[in-house]
């Protein structure tokens, strides 16, 4: 149950083994799945029409109010599953093609639960946590990373009526 | 009233400012009245609150909908939808 | 599209880099997405009714079909959504509690795909894939895990009708 | 017909061995038949295969379902519901 908002790259290896020391630190109950997710810059975001590709990212966030928003999606995820542990790491600053953005990381007895509860923190994060990013293309133009209508649509998944339990069928 | 206002992304850059700290007359109770008392402040303020910007609001770092009261709010931001993740 | 069975533990940041540079080596377009699952020996397994803690387990398996089962299963998945990349790690010999037993990375532009094909890969590697866990308990006994009636019930909602995008919603 | 036939996990446990070769009469033609011969072929494999048990069936490594037949198969094998994962 850690949130962090920080401008160094993180070790996916590092982070999955410290997560799961301080779940067996705390005797949280035995975990039997672990789900990450690691969400990373595309080169050919956004270049579908033609445009030149972009050479770098920057992702602009509002801190205190990025750690508070991200600490509540992750305290609504371990309302809604039985979490043994989780994490929630957004790089801010500029990055390049290929870097990575966030990382999110659950564990819990079952799998089940375990991707449900990534899958949440990903679509609750995307339209919340207070992040905008910048980009750059090859050709010098710059622009700002306009909102997807996709991630609303995501976030109505988990609220539809019927699908509380956010299983996928 | 006085608080603080805070900008982001391309509100930011139209406004020209990170952050300003203000004295609200007393007549600026929501967030549609401060609105409107900023976009009267100059023509980068006009711009990033032009007709049709989709801009987002919070208030002591939690997202507001609609046009909410601002009285007793230390810290309002103003800043695009977000993009994150 | 790798798949592997072995007796070795695996470390999952390495694995997560090869799989990177292999992918963008075959210019398979960019990846925004990693999503990784990691399944774990519980020491408390099947402990509800009173039964002794796991000190080992062993996953016996059938050599030459484990990897054809796990390909085909593989093979569906990359059918059925854009994956740039995927790898399957399935152990087998005798683990300990806390071990890592079993690894599936996708990756693919989007987060939708990589999250529905891995949870795809582990419904269905669970029911398909030729192994069988024998448990050893403190107080001495052994015996064979059975099968879980929850596990075909998972493979389920990947063929319900109206289900086929294998979305949550 | 000469086949090789394996065994895994409680079965193997059962039949006493993980793997055989046999050299199948001409009216053994299907997986049930198979499973008939076998039965009376010892104690061991009268328990691997009594009723009530959930044994499943590859062919050349590829599951099968129901009593296909046989024929041309070059090893079979009898386990129990899979536990990977």
């Amino acid at each position: 149950m850690t949130v962090r908002v920080e401008e160094a790259a993180f070790e996916i290896g590092h982070e999955l083994s410290r997560l799961k020391a301080a779940a067996a630190a705390r005797g949280l109950g035995e975990i039997g799945a672990f789900v990450t997710f690691t969400g990373t810059v595309r080169g050919d975001d956004g270049t579908s029409d033609g445009r030149a590709p972009i050479v770098a990212m920057t992702l602009e966030h509002y801190p205190g109010m990025t750690e508070a928003e991200l600490a509540r999606v992750e305290a609504a995820a371990c309302a809604r599953w039985p979490l043994s542990a989780s994490l929630v790491v957004h790089r801010h600053g500029r990055l390049l093609p290929g870097d990575d953005i966030v990382l999110v990381i659950t564990a819990s007895r079952h799998r089940d639960a375990a991707f449900d509860a990534a899958r949440f923190l990903m679509d609750f994060l995307k339209t919340s946590a207070p992040f905008w990013k910048r980009i750059e293309r090859a050709d010098g133009t710059s622009e700002w990373v306009e909102a997807k209508a996709a991630d609303d649509l995501a976030l109505a998944r988990w609220t539809a009526a019927g699908k509380e339990d956010g299983s996928p069928g | 009233m006085t608080v603080t206002i805070r900008y982001f992304a391309w509100v930011r850059e139209r406004t020209g400012r990170a952050e300003e700290t203000v004295d609200l007359p007393a007549e600026v109770r929501t967030v549609s009245d401060l609105v409107g008392w900023l976009r009267a402040r100059g023509p980068g303020y006009e711009a990033a609150f032009a007709a049709g910007r989709v801009v987002r609001v919070a208030i002591d770092r939690s997202h507001v909908k609609g046009d909410p009261p601002i009285s007793g709010a230390r810290e309002i931001a103003f800043f695009p939808p977000v993009t994150g993740g």
